[in-house]
């Protein structure tokens, strides 16, 4: 019970506590501890952060997308064999060690979540965005997809079977999204580019090119 | 347990808001945070299991209120406490000190190897896979019900996903046992399996729906049909 | 709906705290909120299915931070807003005023008519007994299974209680039917049941224990042995 | 979500607002605004808080269990027809309209709660007390109710069975405890000062009476 003292909390939409906050001066307190007792490193808690805010570089979770796109004996391998697959490729690391890759088609709508934490295929996808780790997204996912997608503005037919990953152990789930019409003939590097991170949790489809030339 | 953190199902939260800032850390703390809770964890300190746990145990009302990385500094806190690294007085006194001077210096300190140590740890990860000498006792199609079972310990079992019927969707290998890991019983490793529970099953409503969630062998009764 | 007031099961909370001062109210504020609540419901302004379920909507971090008396605050506010009654931007503006000046003067208003009606309503009460035709479906000692529905609205089945068997304790009168009455649809009074539901069933452990739960005709399937 | 703003929580072991909190400024603007509409009157707050506070008077509860105690013909018919024995007494009245009593034996406890928010009998026992309205007790005593009672002190037999009865509708429970040794040839009244609030919610035994003569 040692964080039940009278600290304030300024709860917000999303509960960023303020600068100062308990949990500030608390991680700060944490932090001087461990180095004065020689049991954490200063460069090491950069180094940590640093690789997945600068080092992790564009989400590895495209190429795969894009490559599955294109080749599809590689996606059949892909589905069959995930983690083989992506390791051949180089693509794990921590929160990455097992992964299950799912395809979205046009009967089957795949969408991921952690009800319980926070799960998330950080080496695929990099670290989860605010709202995949808000109780809102957590709660509801599992028990009404089909509004919570309306709210990211995908409005699914019906007829098509909305499945909910609830990641509970350690496997990673990584979604194939439907590809969009209008990329024939577009290069792997090109259909990369196409693919967002959302698309790639399941919250949305990935959109057709502008149109640039019509 | 049957926490706070279990909420799938539950209503009240509001709508998901989406399209704020997409900065991966918004407060430095929130930078040491991470940093912290992932040198100790990569230092065998305490395993995943265990920090999930201690994150459970929050007080709800701080739970709530605290923030993803509240979160973690809580359970790292806890952890270290309980574990006999760091002393709870004395980590009180420091949180004190620095809520009263939040320009009070943290200490520094280098340490290359490990550095080197943590860029391998984030490289390869830890799996939870193990070999063990028996055969799964599910097959993909079999029914199954899950247990209602309502632990004061730590489960990846949630409370909307218990006493329901459902179909195996994949068998995966042996991972080590959050129940028994989380609380110095070992790594227990069972068989993984992906387990489909339609919306029907779950909510009590029609639609074209379903959970896969992950399950061990021993939160799963076989069903004859 | 399956808000943060369904508690039952949940751990977490820490021990019960006695022996603490007993007095009714420990602010002066939290006495007018239960004046000010019961003068409310005592004119029907609102009804008490509506008053909860107000209390169910609170954001969850507020409901497990803002005490007792905080809740009926909060519905009161709520609801005095959705039926048009007050002004929402006008009550905020007044909250901010009072919130800036804690000395400022509530204004008075004396009224010994609504005073006599107020003893009224606490001497009296208000039954939520209803005649019905129709006969109760169950006896004693029935079996029954709770049903599994996840309503987003108000409902008196607790999560913990739902697509459970048990068996008729006890066959009440026919009451108001919190799930209707809640939502204005009206009072759609169905017979109410005291059902009894073992330790064993509830949270899968052997023990002489068994949760006597109050549960309306329509929540209740009747099992066939 | 109109509490949603960015107000301060202190929240302590018992969650009780500080003096001039959010809760407390909440409450003086609605009674405020509704004086201004004629909508309430200070009069008729303060009548209805002074009937709990201080015209209620010794709870009618105890009387009741006294009489059961003493009448074993009295306590037949109130187990039997609750509500129509404690109207014929005049004890009913906002939350107590519809009472059901259960009697406690050498064989069964039983215990009051609300999960769902506090319901308690009021008539019979005046307003609760903080700890039968806050989460840990409204959580823990359906699912641990030998655990919590422990913590009250009352450890019973393993083969004593305990019934919870979750108020979950308008039917409010009162509980007739055992009967102490030592209270033989005790009236009635010097009876009703054994029974406590908490022996009637089921949470203690009341104790025999203090042995002043031996």
């Amino acid at each position: 019970m040692s964080e039940n003292h009278n600290h304030d909390h300024h709860h917000h939409g999303h509960h960023h506590p303020s600068p100062e906050s308990y949990w500030s001066a608390r991680t700060k307190a944490v932090e001087s501890l461990l180095i004065e007792k020689g049991l954490i490193s200063s460069d090491a808690i950069e180094s940590v952060v640093q690789f997945y805010e600068k080092d992790l570089g564009p989400m590895h979770g495209k190429k795969v997308v894009a490559k599955a796109w294109s080749d599809p004996d590689f996606k059949q391998k892909l589905l069959a064999d995930s983690e083989t697959v992506l390791k051949d490729l180089g693509y794990f690391g921590m929160q990455g060690e097992h992964v299950r890759v799912v395809e979205n088609t046009e009967d089957v709508h795949n969408v991921v979540c952690c009800t319980l934490c926070s799960c998330y295929p950080w080496a695929l996808l990099g670290l989860p965005p605010a709202w995949y780790k808000e109780p809102a997204y957590r709660s509801r996912i599992v028990k009404e997809p089909r509004s919570v997608l309306e709210e990211f503005g995908l409005v699914l037919p019906d007829k098509v079977e909305i499945r909910v990953w609830d990641s509970s152990a350690e496997i990673r789930y990584l979604v194939i999204p439907e590809r969009p019409a209008g990329t024939e003939g577009m290069t792997e590097e090109e259909l990369a580019e196409l693919v967002t991170r959302d698309s790639m949790i399941g919250v949305v489809k990935v959109q057709p090119p502008a149109r640039a030339n019509v | 347990m049957n926490g706070i953190h279990d909420v799938g199902g539950m209503d009240g939260f509001g709508k998901v808001v989406t399209g704020e800032d997409e900065v991966l850390f918004h407060e430095d703390w929130e930078r040491r945070a991470f940093g912290l809770l992932n040198g100790a964890l990569g230092q065998g300190f305490f395993n995943l299991d265990e920090m999930r746990h201690g994150i459970e145990r929050m007080n709800p009302a701080d739970y709530l209120t605290s923030g993803y990385y509240g979160h973690w500094t809580a359970t790292l806190a806890k952890l270290l406490v309980e574990k006999g690294m760091i002393d709870e007085s004395e980590l009180d006194r420091r949180t004190q000190a620095y809520q009263k001077e939040s320009n009070k210096e943290i200490p520094r300190r280098e340490n290359p190897e490990l550095v080197e140590h943590m860029k391998q740890v984030v490289k390869f990860g830890a799996s939870t896979v193990r070999e063990i000498s028996a055969q799964p006792k599910f097959g993909i199609g079999s029914r199954v019900k899950t247990i209602n079972h309502n632990p004061s310990g730590h489960t990846r079992l949630p409370r909307y996903a218990r006493g329901k019927y459902g179909i195996i969707n994949a068998v995966y290998d042996a991972h080590v046992f959050p129940d028994a890991h989380a609380h110095g019983k070992g790594e227990s490793p069972e068989y993984l399996y992906s387990v489909r529970l339609t919306a029907d099953e779950l909510w009590g409503v029609n639609g074209q729906e379903a959970v896969y969630i992950d399950l061990w062998e021993s939160y799963l009764i076989p069903v004859n049909e």
